[in-house]
């Protein structure tokens, strides 16, 4: 996570229009992906899931405050968010029983409103201290909502949670939030406005103290700034994000319970912003877009998906610490330093060597659920365009030798190569 | 120059357990004037800099920084009186640039605080005082390396100019050229020198050519206690002090 | 970002890559089966529970299609995995709606039942030309038929209101019976049964006296031993208790351990691994009260329906056919498509509403003011020398009684939105 | 009230026991190796799964021995093959890799064992009432969890004042940089020590598997308990975890069987809050429902006014 801590540094100096120019397109094209996903994506349950993409995106952002430039490793993030769903969902079932007049499109502010209450009680108590501290205390605080979310069932409204009706209140623009498109465009709204206050907060002085406070909060401290003061500000902003993503989470679902303050969710969006890359900007939108879209589309594909979904943790922590978005930022790098040119032959034969280990051992998965899950193992078995008895010996012989020939060649053959030809290019 | 004091130690004393490190420390020190404390090792000297500092909280005694009282207070609210220290070992944001590292020194002497409403690099007062500590310290070339690839002597730089960069009244430096060549060394002296022409300086050195070059009063620390304060001549010309420690260090 | 134009270019490519994917994956297609999706936790901490009901209804499925389907087209169950989330949930039940499924089933959790009524509602209204009906096979709030009642909404299962209105009809007339403790979960089910319960108590059994009740967090408690010796102290010869899962096992464990000797009236002592967690402890102790037991066909001699159970068993050797409601459930599906002529949903649920079917254990009705089953129930206690056995525990249940139609029902407060 | 008290007490004690078999080994590797396991639980729930698995072929008494031997040298693997590969990026990510592993270890537990409780139970010899206090009977087996306990702390406690293996842990848990210093191969010794932890938490496992569930949620549902027992204790301190242990044993089961709120403590100064206020909820929650919060109570209280816990020598 230490490759680009301030990456606002370079462009230090003037500001000019170019500069901006060059700045805002990245941002233009985020719009134009946005404004079009709905014509590929058009099944309601398709619409939730980007709706929900989009929720994801702010709340992992709001993570990333904290743990990506902050340093502080949390583990009950989703009490603000949570918290702040709810909050919302008491107002938009206020407006039902009343006709209030507040338009659905500031709903979430009120969620956002409820994630600075609660980050302003919780944070006063748990930023004194960074590393182990911090996260134990975030993680009891994480279970003290919990569970007096049962005890407090006026305001959780119990394990069936709350309902509210999306149609109730009125629209800024006249909109008919019926339709699950248009939900969806309010919250790629939001999720653009968000990322972009929460881009641009990484460049304030408090952002750039974060950062400081994370790499060396004593030498913080001797340029006057207390960094339990800092930690506090910025745990309280990304509380209000992250209250502002359950505002908006609860109009695409109409529905809140308990869990959205749980350990589940809180360990989700910590996944989330990991897999994708705590040291880039990006990194935890990209963990957000397929952390939504695996536990989606994954869990109706195969019984195995939990196991998938850990083990690609696992991967990511251990080969790939500076998360998904980081090595194809460092593939991008290495590119455009030329190293692809010399190396691209034996880079293709590691990736490929290492790509049939991941496919045989996904045999191997799917097999043993299929032999020990299934009512009736030999039933045969469809797994990459064949059909195979899974309780015959030779399927289990084939996966095995691929697996074990695979690594064979990645650590024998491929991977000195690779480094072979990487190092002749440094040489050079 | 200005006879006010400018940093006053009366009866401090700092135990770790049992064991008494600093025994009862009196010392008053002018404004503007440049003070270099001296001693053999394990004399106390950074633990009574961890102590002025904030970095450490004092047994008994008081610290008082141009009459207010500072003992009992965390680093930055020190610092923010006017107070500001480097570190013997080099302690930096070391993943920041020479140019980070010098704006993270000036976002709060420039009034920004915690700011979250404006842009840092909008802040012109800053960017300008930073390019002009740059200069001064030789860095302007290297502004973009991170602090961690710099050479040790240019590590060192970046640590004065952190540490100046808040135009603290009062500089508590450690060891500044520690480590460093004879040429370096005089270099970062020559350095010291001119950015210390208005403001306290304090200092804890080995070197004595540095020491006597540079001071204005010298303090002797041994054993947890200052055994003299006054002009060089005069320490050198003390018997005490030659006994404990010029006596058995210097030929 | 230093490098804006690599980085947004990659989250360009990404996004466009799996809105690809995205749209490959999601298309409508009506074809031959008639599918039901079936929601329920299939991972996670409650993953056992879904996963027996889903095999109870494959093994229905497949049953129906031996027979020759549904006007000549087969069944197939769609394993839709919850997690027991009811957002989840929510989501699924779009998912299916998407799919052009028509039918959801559903038990575990009435929170989850509570989100699925009101998912179906609001695509019922939302996308009138593609609705869904929503059949609950084992979600007891009385609420789902009462306040929240819906026309797309059909319970199968016997609510909380009326298996205690059995159980209270049963102990009436026990004078054995005198003292009665309760204990129940935390959240709203333990809630029902302890509000519901004294107000019967209060109502019909002079000879009943509630001695102690008490709320314990739910799935949290390790060690029920304070529970028990409460219990003791009470003096209660009976325990009623809507617990299930863990909560039950470690209590009627412990109270064995304990030596206390009173009798503990369940909702879920047959199944989901909790006769294999009490075992012996249980015999002519624990008792519960169901729509129906495997016993039952051997008492009343329901060979054709031996039959079904023992080939369930043989299917899945681990666990045993327990839900008899969805026997009840695919059957009455099947008369009801049969007779709408389709799967249109509004036809469907207008032939469920008040149907009279003939099922093993006799008439049983839809009532079609709340769409709530009514049915006959028995109350069974453990027994280890029963011919059948529940999950291979050694102990199965035998019959203490059997409860008619018109002392297991109730009255509903239902005013449902008909189309 | 005597009867509640003796119970909740001796009930609260072997809930704490069992506590402490578990945190005894999470805060031997915290202390010597900085990484707080989140998978600690999982060894837990595998030394049960094992226990289990192997008493249908040996029995019990060997597999009491052997399901942490195996559950061990799992726990080496884990770290010769997984954690010594995250170590060098920091404890952030060493801390993650536990997390995954959390994960990973419940699917294949539900993968080979199924979703279902297995049907562990105490073993014959042990299956009877000890004695009868007040009317009710206490198991035998609860005592022989208690008798395994203890042995396990004396034994390592000896193991750690009286032998040179023990002297190495015990500087290394308050000064890990020692190790090296010292001359120890220091993957070999976190290899090890790792090992031992796991084992430790399984052989809990293997006796509370029996006295509770044997099921794939167990993990999950003791793993922050462990946390907070380990916190508490203060991170490192086997003393520190037995204490904190019973207490939060005894701690949870009074809770549970007293029925207490704060409306009693009003009543002795004679106030009351109205029923409809918005405090009335917290006023009138009954001790047994706030039961469940307590532990985490008292690990934020904790952590905010004593960061290095009872008996913690260092914060972190």
């Amino acid at each position: 996570m230490n490759t680009t801590q301030v990456q606002t540094g370079a462009a230090a100096g003037g500001v000019g229009r170019s500069i901006w120019v060059r700045r805002l397109w990245p941002w233009l094209v985020a719009v134009v992906i946005a404004m079009l996903l709905p014509l590929l994506v058009t099944s309601n349950h398709g619409l939730t899931m980007i709706s929900h993409m989009g929720v994801m995106i702010i709340f992992a952002l709001s993570y990333n405050m904290l743990l990506g430039n902050t340093g502080l490793l949390s583990f009950g993030h989703a009490v603000y968010f949570g918290l702040g769903g709810y909050m919302a969902m008491h107002m938009l079932r206020y407006i039902e029983a009343t006709g209030f007049g507040m338009p659905l499109e500031l709903l979430p502010v009120v969620g956002a409103l409820g994630g600075l209450l609660f980050g302003l009680i919780f944070g006063a108590v748990s930023t004194r201290r960074a590393g182990v501290v911090f996260a134990m205390i975030s993680l009891g605080i994480g279970e003290m909502v919990t569970a007096s979310s049962l005890m407090f069932t006026g305001f959780f409204g119990g394990e069936a949670g709350l309902f509210g009706n999306r149609e109730a209140p009125v629209s800024l623009f006249g909109i008919d939030y019926g339709p699950g498109r248009n939900v969806y465009y309010l919250v790629a709204v939001w999720a653009l406005i968000a990322a972009v206050i929460m881009f641009l907060l990484r460049q304030t002085p408090l952002g750039w103290m974060a950062n400081a406070v994370r790499d060396n909060p004593e030498r913080a401290q001797f340029v006057g700034y207390s960094p339990q003061m800092v930690r506090f500000f910025q745990f309280v902003l990304a509380a209000t994000f992250a209250g502002l993503a359950g505002g908006l989470f609860i109009v695409v679902d109409e529905i809140i319970t308990d869990e959205t303050v749980g350990m589940i969710q809180s360990g989700l969006v910590l996944l989330s912003a990991y897999i994708g890359g705590i040291g880039f900007f990006l990194g935890p939108v990209v963990g957000a877009v397929l952390v939504v879209f695996l536990e989606s589309e994954l869990s109706s594909i195969t019984d195995a998906w939990l196991l998938y979904f850990g083990l690609l943790f696992v991967a990511v922590v251990m080969f790939a610490p500076q998360g998904l978005f980081g090595v194809a930022y460092q593939q991008v790098m290495s590119w455009r330093a030329g190293e692809w040119v010399r190396s691209f032959h034996a880079r293709l034969y590691a990736t490929s060597a290492m790509l049939v280990f991941v496919l045989a051992l996904i045999a191997v998965i799917e097999k043993a659920y299929h032999v020990l899950r299934h009512w009736n193992p030999q039933e045969p078995m469809p797994l990459f365009f064949v059909t195979i008895d899974a309780t015959s010996m030779v399927p289990w012989l084939v996966s095995f030798a691929v697996m074990a020939g695979a690594l064979a060649v990645f650590f024998l053959h491929a991977r000195p190569l690779l480094r072979r030809a990487l190092d002749s290019g440094e040489g050079a | 120059m200005s006879q006010e004091t400018a940093l006053a130690l009366k009866g401090l004393t700092k135990n770790f357990g049992r064991a008494e490190i600093i025994r009862g420390v009196d010392l008053d020190i002018k404004a503007n004037e440049r003070h270099v404390i001296i001693g053999p090792n394990g004399a106390g000297k950074s633990t009574l800099f961890n102590l002025i500092s904030g970095r450490l909280e004092a047994t008994s005694g008081t610290i008082q920084l141009f009459g207010r009282e500072i003992d009992g207070l965390p680093p930055h609210r020190v610092n923010r009186m006017g107070l500001s220290r480097s570190f013997q070992v080099t302690n930096l944001f070391q993943n920041m640039t020479v140019m980070q590292n010098l704006r993270c020194a000036l976002l709060w002497s420039k009034g920004h605080k915690y700011a979250f409403w404006k842009l840092v690099n909008s802040q012109q007062e800053v960017t300008e005082r930073a390019e002009e500590l740059m200069e001064r310290l030789n860095l302007t070339a290297k502004q973009h390396v991170p602090a961690s690839l710099l050479t040790y002597a240019e590590q060192r730089a970046l640590e004065i100019g952190a540490t100046i960069a808040s135009g603290a009244k009062v500089l508590l430096l450690d060891e500044p050229t520690a480590g460093m060549s004879r040429t370096e060394a005089d270099d970062m002296v020559e350095l010291i020198r001119e950015i210390t022409t208005d403001c306290t300086l304090v200092m804890v050195e080995h070197d004595l050519g540095v020491v006597f070059n540079l001071a204005d009063r010298i303090s002797v620390l041994v054993y947890g206690e200052v055994i003299a304060s006054d002009t060089p001549e005069a320490v050198r010309a003390n018997a005490a002090v030659q006994e404990a420690y010029l006596g058995t260090e210097v030929h | 970002m230093t490098k804006p134009r690599r980085t947004a270019g990659l989250f360009a490519g990404l996004a466009t890559a799996s809105a690809i994917a995205l749209a490959s994956l999601s298309t409508a297609q009506a074809d031959d089966p008639i599918r039901i999706g079936f929601i329920d936790p299939l991972s996670g901490p409650f993953a056992n529970v879904g996963d027996a009901g889903l095999k109870h209804f494959r093994f229905a499925a497949d049953r129906i299609n031996e027979e020759g389907g549904i006007n000549g087209r087969q069944v197939e169950i769609v394993p839709m995995d919850n997690n027991q989330s009811a957002s989840e949930s929510a989501q699924l039940v779009q998912r299916a709606a998407d799919r052009g499924i028509d039918f959801v089933a559903q038990g575990n959790g009435s929170d989850v039942a509570g989100a699925i009524i009101e998912t179906v509602n609001r695509n019922n209204r939302r996308n009138p030309d593609n609705k869904l009906l929503y059949l609950n096979y084992a979600a007891v709030d009385p609420s789902l038929t009462n306040e929240r009642c819906s026309y797309w909404h059909f319970r199968f299962d016997a609510d909380t209101t009326i298996k205690l209105e059995a159980l209270s009809n049963y102990m009436m007339e026990r004078d054995d019976i005198e003292k009665v403790y309760l204990i129940n979960q935390d959240y709203s089910h333990g809630h029902e049964i302890e509000r519901r319960f004294q107000d019967l108590a209060a109502e019909k059994m002079p000879n009943v006296e509630i001695v102690g009740t008490q709320l314990h967090p739910i799935g949290q408690v390790r060690d029920f031993s304070p529970y028990v010796s409460r219990i003791r102290q009470s003096g209660a010869d009976s325990v009623v208790t809507g617990n299930w899962g863990n909560d039950l096992s470690l209590l009627a464990r412990e109270a064995e351990d304990a030596g206390l000797d009173v009798n503990f009236y369940t909702y879920y002592a047959g199944g989901l691994g909790v006769p294999a967690a009490i075992g012996r402890a249980g015999v002519d102790r624990v008792a519960q009260i169901t729509e129906w037991h495997a016993n039952v066909n051997v008492d009343e001699g329901h060979d054709e329906y031996r039959e079904w159970v023992d080939a369930f068993k043989e299917r899945y050797p681990d666990i045993d056919w327990y839900f008899h409601r969805v026997y009840n459930l695919m059957y009455m599906l099947k008369a009801a498509v049969e007779e709408a002529g389709s799967t249109d949903a509004e036809g469907v649920a207008a032939a469920l509403s008040g149907m009279e079917f003939e099922s093993h254990t006799g008439t049983i009705t839809m009532r079609a003011d709340d769409h709530q089953m009514l049915q006959p129930m028995y109350i069974s206690i453990m027994d280890d020398e029963v011919e059948y056995d529940s999950e291979n525990s050694g102990v199965g249940f035998r019959t203490l009684s059997r409860i008619e139609v018109e002392d297991a029902t109730s009255a509903t407060t239902c005013e449902m939105d008909r189309p | 009230m005597l009867e509640t008290i003796t119970f909740s007490l001796l009930n609260g004690l072997l809930y704490g026991m069992l506590l402490f078999m578990l945190s005894s080994g999470l805060t031997l590797i915290f202390g010597m190796m900085g990484v707080l396991n989140f998978a600690h639980a999982s060894f837990y729930m595998l030394g049960a799964y094992f226990a289990y698995t192997m008493g249908l072929y040996t029995g019990f008494w060997v597999a009491l021995f052997l399901a942490p031997i195996a559950v061990g040298l799992i726990g080496a693997a884990v770290e010769r093959f997984g954690l010594r590969q995250v170590h060098q990026y920091g404890h952030v990510p060493e801390l993650l890799f536990t997390f995954g592993l959390a994960y990973v270890v419940e699917e294949l537990v539900r993968l080979f064992w199924g979703n279902t409780p297995m049907n562990y139970r105490v073993p014959e010899a042990l299956d009877f009432p000890l004695f009868s206090l007040f009317g009710t009977n206490y198991p035998a087996f609860r005592v022989f969890v208690l008798v395994v306990a203890v042995s396990m702390f004396v034994g390592l406690y000896l193991l750690l004042k009286r032998t040179r293996a023990g002297l190495i842990i015990q500087a290394s848990l308050s000064r890990p940089d020692m190790v090296s210093a010292l001359g120890h191969n220091v993957p070999q010794v976190f290899m090890w020590v790792f090992a031992f932890g796991t084992g430790l938490a399984a052989l809990g496992g293997v006796v509370g598997g029996i006295q509770l569930v044997t099921e794939p949620g167990m993990a999950f549902m003791m793993g922050p308990i462990v946390f907070v027992v380990v916190v508490v204790g203060g991170l490192g301190s086997i003393q520190g975890a037995l204490i904190a242990s019973i207490l939060i044993g005894v701690l949870q089961t009074f809770a549970l069987s007293v029925d207490w709120s704060l409306a009693n403590l009003g009543m002795v100064f004679g106030y009351a809050v109205p029923p409809e206020s918005f405090f009335a909820t917290i006023w009138y929650m009954d001790s047994t429902r706030i039961a469940p919060m307590l532990p985490y109570l008292l690990l934020v209280l904790m952590l905010i006014f004593r960061p290095r816990g009872l008996m913690g020598k260092r914060e972190s």
